[in-house]
C-alpha cells in the first residue's frame, strides 16, 4: 500500500506532447479512475507510472520515493492490461504464480497466495484450465488475480471492462468495487466509460488532450462540472446546452427571462432537471420529435418552437428531457427549468458561480 | 450467398474427386512398382510382392547418399532456424530506421532465380575453402534467410507486445521472456521454418551437384537423377523404391512436427 | 517490454547491416563481371565497360533458351492460377464433406520431394505423348496446385461470407459474385499465385531436362548450367551476363505486380 | 411497404432445433425488435425472412405472399448487416449503387435515388471516399444507405449498432428511429440490448432458445412481463428476485408478510420499485454492501438482514435498490416494497395475475 504523486509529468513524441504537465496526489488506499475521450493521454499517463513509457518531465513518485529511473519491476506496482495479457500456453495457476516463480519465492508460499488469490475471485475450479477455455469474465479475474498474488503497493488497470458485453461489464464492475473494500490497496483505473468512472471512483480525473480538466468525487463533478467539457462529459444522459443573449435565456412567456450575468454565453441543463409543465406556466415550448422508451421513464428529444428559441432559418435547436409519464411523438409540450440545476458558462467554456 | 449452402453442387464434387485421382496415381505407381521385384513400370496391380528393390536402393552409395542427405538438410534446417530467429525477433521488436525497406529489398533479392546466382555464390566458397557439403549448408541457409526471417518476424509480431510488457512488469528480464513467452509461442512457426529448410534442402539438387565435386558426398537428390539416366534398360522397380526411401524422412519429419504445424500453417493462412 | 523502445541497440543494427553485405556481396559480383569484357571472377570495379558479354549472352541459343523459359513460366503460371482459383473457391465456399482431409492429404503429399515423384510423372508423360514443354506446362501445375489452392482458399476466406449475401440480397448471381466482389478482392492472391508459379517454373531445372530432350527445347535454366560446366577455361564476363539475363523477367514480373502483392504478402502473414 | 407473417416457423440444422414454431405478425410500417440473450435464434429467424436460411417447417409471407421458395432478392427485403458488409473495393457511391446497377435501371435514376438517399443521411460529402476512409458511424451509414435506395418493402437489421462505442450508439439509435419515422417503413431490427429494443421499437419480440417468450409493446414488457426471463432481461436494472415460503414473503416487522397465494415461489421487484424507509415501518432490512454512484441517482447493493431473509449458513441474500440520496456503505437500511410493482412467479416461472 501507498501514495502516488505526480509532479509536472510531461511526455512528448517527437515534438508532440500528449501529456502537458499533470500534478495530481493519490492518497494511500484512494480508488482514483482517469477518464476522458479517446487520445485525451490517459492510458499513456498510466504506463507512465508503471515504467512501461519514458518520462519526458516531471517526477512520478510511489510511496515517497521518486521511481523516474526505476524500472518497471521494481516500482512495486502490479498492472491489469486491457486485452487481459494472460500468457495463452499457461494455465490458469501457471499465469498466476509466474511472477512469484521469477522472485524465486518458495513453492508453498506461491501455492497459499495463489490459492487465496483464487479463494477471493472464485477461479478455485478454473486453476487447471487453460485461459482459452475459460469465458471474457473469467479471463478477467485470472489477469486480476495475476496482480493480487504479487501484493502490489498499487494497482494499476488499463480499461479491464472494454472487451466484456453490457451484463457482464455491470457484474465485474461490483466485483472491482468489492475487491477494493477488501484489500484497501491504491487503486488507479483509466476507462473511456462515465458509468464505470462515476460509480468505481472515490475520486474522478477527467483527461482531456493531455491535460487535468477536474479532480473531484463523482457527485462534485455530477453537481459542479468546473467546465463545458466535464458537464458534457459526466452524467447517464448527456447534458443541454442553450446558447444566451446578452447573458440571458429568453422564455417562453413575454418577456420572461433567465439571467446569467453579462459574461454567461451559453446554459447547461441536465434532461432529468427539466419538468413538463402546462403550457402557461412553461419557460419552454417543444415540439416532440423522437421518443426513447426506457420502462421506468422516457427520453424525449424536443425541437424548441418558442418563438425566441427555433433559430432563425438554421438548424432547428434540440433538447432533451427526461421525464416518467410518456407523451405522444407531435405533441407540443411545455418545459420548466429547474433553477437549483442550472449551470452558466462563460466564452472559454468556463463555469461561473452560481 | 446461396439458399442452400449445405448441400454441395455435385459437379463440384466430382471435379475435386477427379483432381484427387490424377493427384494419387504417382503414388500408387511408385508403390506398386517398388513393392514388385519383376516390375515393369506399368501402373498395375504387382506381379509379385519382395522387398529386393529396396534391399537394393538402402545399400552401397545409396547408403552413403542418404547420409549425405541427412546431413545437408538438418544441417541447413538448424543453422536457418537459428540464425533467422535471431534476426527475425530484433525485426519484429526494434524500430530500426529502414527495417522495412531492408525486409523488402531481402524479399526482392530472393525472388531472383537462386541459379542466377548460382556462380557468384560458387566462386565466394571456392576462396572460402567451402566447396563441400558444408558450403553446400552455409549457401542454402543464405538463401533461405529471407523468407524464413519475414515467416518468423509474423511469428514474433502475433505474440502481443502487452504479454511481453506483463512478463516485464512481474520482473522477467529479455532473456526470460524470449525462454518463456515468445519462443513457446512460436513453436508452431519455429516448426514450419525448420520443416520447409529441412525439405528444401533435402531436395535441392543444383548446389550439391555443383559444390560436392566427389561421388562420396553426393546426396540423394543426385544419386536418383543418375539412377534414372543410367545406360541400357530402366530398373522401374529400383527406381520407384529409391524414390520412396528418398521421399521417407521428408515425411517422417512432417509427422514428427505436425502438431506444432498445424497452426503454424493458420498462422501463414491456411485454416485447414 | 523496454522502457525505451524508441532506441534500438547498437549491435543488433550492426549485426542486420553485416547482414545485408553479405546478401549485396554476390549480386555486385555479377554486375562488375557482366559489364567488364575482360572479366576475371574477381569482385572488383569493372577494368573496362562494355556490351560484349551481354549481345553473346542474347545470340543463338540464348535467345531461344529465352522464348523456351518465357512459354514454361508464362502458361505453367497461366494454367495454375485457372484451374486452383476454381478449385479453391469451391473449397472456400462448399461445406463439402471431407473437405479438409481432402486439403491435407494434398498438403501432405506436396510435401513428398518432387524428385521423388518423377519417375511416374516422367512415364505417364511419355504414355500421354507430351514429352516436351507443354508435358513441363501440365507436370508443373500438377505440382503447384496443392499450395496455390490453399494461399487462393485462404484468399477467398478472407472475403466475408457476408459481403457475397449482401451481393446476393441485392441480386447478384453467382457470376456476377465472383467477378464483381470476389475476385477483385482477391487481386493480391491471385498475384502472389501468379508470380511464383512464374518464378518457379522460370527456375525449374529437373522437368525441363528430363521431359524436352532435344536442345532446342531447353530453357535458360538448363542453358546457365551448360554454360557453367563448359570445357576449358571458365568464360566469367558471359555466365555473369547470363545470370543477369535470366534474373531479368523474374524480376520484371515482380515490378509489373508489386503493387497488388504488397497486401498479398500481408495475406500470407508479412506486414513488412 | 407490407406486412409480414410468421406462421410456425421452424428451423433445424442436423437434428438440433433451433427456431421452435414461430408465430408472428408484422404489421404494415411496424417497427419490431427481436431481443434476446446470444445464441437465443434472434439473427437466424431474420436470416430466414431474409431468404438467406433455408426454412424447415412453417411459412413466411411478405404482403401476402408465401415466400418460402423464393430466393432473397426475389423477397423484395433489404438487409443491414452486423459488420455492414461493404464492398472494400467500392466507392460509398458504388456501394449504394451496385443494387440498382444489377437491376440495369436508368443511370439518371440511380444517380438521384443515391442522391437522396445521401441527403437523408448526410453523406453527401463521403460519396467518393472508399468505406476504409470512413468512421464506424458513417460506415453504418453507408450500409443504411444501400438498404434505402433499393426502396425495399421490409428492411431488416441484424445488431446494426454493436461495433459503435457507447455514445456513437446512442446517437445512432437515434437517427434510425427517426429514419423510421420518416420512411415508414415496415422494419424488423435485431439486437442483444435490452435498451436498443426497448427504445427503438414499437413492438418487442423476446426470444429464447428458439421461442417466442413474449410480444408487446415497450411499456407491456415493462410493466407485465409474463415470466420471469422476461422480467429479468426487460429493465434498466437488472429485477430483485426474492423466494418466497409457502407463497408469502415475511416482512421485518414480526408476524407481518406479503402473501401472494399458494401458487406463488418467487417474488420479483425492480430496484426501482423500493423504497428508503424508517426502520420501524420498514419491511426490509439490509446492510449497505457497495455503492454505485450515477449521480443523477445511487444503486445500493444491500445484503439481506432480517432474521426471515438471510439464508440459513448459505450465501448472503443480496438485493439492488435505486435511491435519490446517497447512504453510507456498512449502514443497515430499511426499504419498503411498492405494492403495485410487485411481480409474482409460479414454479415454472409464469407470473401470476396480479
Amino acid at each position: 500500500m501507498a501514495d502516488l504523486e505526480l509532479r509536472g509529468v510531461e511526455k512528448s513524441f517527437g515534438g508532440m506532447t500528449v501529456i502537458n504537465g499533470v500534478d495530481l496526489s493519490v492518497g494511500d488506499g484512494e480508488f482514483v479512475v482517469f477518464v476522458g475521450p479517446s487520445g485525451c493521454g490517459k492510458s499513456t499517463l498510466l504506463r507512465m507510472i508503471a515504467g512501461l513509457e519514458h518520462i519526458t518531465g516531471g517526477e512520478i513518485a510511489i510511496g515517497g520515493r521518486v521511481v523516474n529511473r526505476l524500472s518497471a519491476p521494481e516500482r512495486g506496482i502490479a498492472m491489469v492490461f486491457q486485452s487481459y495479457a494472460l500468457y495463452p500456453h499457461m494455465s490458469v495457476r501457471q499465469n498466476m504464480s509466474f511472477g512469484l516463480e521469477l522472485q524465486r519465492r518458495p513453492k508453498a508460499e506461491i501455492a497459499r497466495k495463489v490459492q487465496n488469490a483464487a479463494d477471493i475471485l472464485q477461479l478455485g475450479p478454473y486453476l487447471d484450465r487453460m485461459p482459452k477455455a475459460l469465458s471474457g469474465g473469467q479471463r478477467q479475474r485470472v489477469a486480476i488475480g495475476r496482480a493480487i498474488v504479487r501484493e502490489p503497493e498499487v494497482f494499476l488497470f488499463d480499461e479491464p471492462l472494454s472487451n466484456l458485453d453490457a451484463a457482464l461489464r455491470g457484474q465485474t464492475r461490483l466485483e472491482i468495487a468489492r475487491l477494493h473494500a477488501r484489500l484497501g490497496a491504491t487503486m488507479i483505473y483509466v476507462t473511456h466509460d462515465q458509468t464505470e468512472a462515476m460509480t468505481l471512483a472515490d475520486r474522478i480525473v477527467v483527461l482531456n488532450a493531455g491535460r487535468i480538466e477536474q479532480v473531484g468525487t463523482p457527485l462534485e463533478l455530477y453537481r459542479k462540472p468546473v467546465n463545458a467539457f466535464v458537464a458534457g462529459f459526466i452524467g447517464g444522459q448527456t447534458m443541454n446546452f442553450l446558447p444566451l443573449t446578452d447573458g440571458a435565456l429568453p422564455l417562453a412567456r413575454e418577456g420572461a427571462s433567465v439571467e446569467l450575468g453579462a459574461q454567461a454565453v451559453m446554459l447547461g441543463i441536465r434532461p432529468e432537471h427539466l419538468r413538463l409543465a402546462p403550457q402557461p406556466e412553461a419557460d419552454l415550448l417543444g415540439r416532440v420529435d423522437v421518443i426513447e422508451e426506457f420502462g421506468e421513464f422516457s427520453l424525449l428529444h424536443l425541437e424548441l418552437v418558442s418563438a425566441s428559441h427555433a433559430g432563425a432559418g438554421s438548424q432547428p435547436r434540440l433538447i432533451t428531457v427526461k421525464v416518467e409519464r410518456p407523451v405522444a411523438a407531435g405533441e407540443t409540450v411545455g418545459l420548466t427549468i429547474e433553477r437549483d440545476h442550472i449551470h452558466a458558462f462563460d466564452a472559454s467554456g468556463r463555469v461561473l458561480a452560481a | 450467398m446461396s439458399d442452400n449452402p449445405d448441400h454441395p453442387s455435385r459437379a463440384m464434387a466430382i471435379a475435386l474427386a477427379f483432381l484427387a485421382v490424377i493427384w494419387v496415381s504417382p503414388f500408387a505407381w511408385l508403390v506398386s512398382n517398388a513393392v514388385d521385384p519383376l516390375a515393369g513400370g506399368q501402373l498395375r496391380l504387382p506381379a509379385a510382392i519382395g522387398p529386393d528393390n529396396f534391399i537394393r536402393a538402402m545399400s552401397g552409395s545409396a547408403a552413403e547418399q542418404f547420409r549425405n542427405s541427412l546431413f545437408i538438410a538438418a544441417g541447413t534446417a538448424t543453422l536457418t532456424l537459428i540464425v533467422a530467429s535471431g534476426a527475425a525477433y530484433a525485426l519484429s521488436r526494434l524500430r530500426v530506421p529502414g527495417r522495412n525497406a531492408f525486409l523488402w529489398s531481402l524479399v526482392l533479392l530472393r525472388m531472383l532465380p537462386p541459379t542466377g546466382i548460382l556462380v557468384p555464390i560458387y566462386f565466394a566458397a571456392q576462396r572460402a575453402g567451402i566447396l563441400n557439403n558444408t558450403g553446400v549448408i552455409v549457401a542454402l541457409t543464405v538463401l533461405n534467410l529471407p523468407f524464413a526471417m519475414l515467416l518468423l518476424k509474423n511469428f514474433f509480431d502475433t505474440v502481443p507486445i502487452e504479454l511481453e510488457e506483463a512478463a516485464h512488469v512481474e520482473g522477467a528480464s529479455l532473456l526470460t521472456i524470449l525462454r518463456r513467452i515468445v519462443l513457446p509461442m512460436s513453436r508452431a512457426g519455429l516448426a514450419v521454418v525448420w520443416f520447409f529448410s529441412f525439405t528444401g534442402a533435402w531436395n535441392e539438387f543444383m548446389f550439391p551437384l555443383l559444390f560436392s565435386r566427389t561421388t562420396s558426398a553426393f546426396p540423394m537428390s543426385i544419386g536418383l537423377y543418375s539412377a534414372f539416366g543410367r545406360q541400357g534398360a530402366i530398373d522401374y522397380g529400383y527406381l520407384a523404391a529409391f524414390s520412396i526411401i528418398y521421399a521417407a524422412p521428408a515425411i517422417a519429419v512432417y509427422f514428427m512436427l505436425r502438431r506444432n504445424m498445424n497452426t503454424g500453417f493458420a498462422g501463414v493462412g491456411v485454416k485447414g
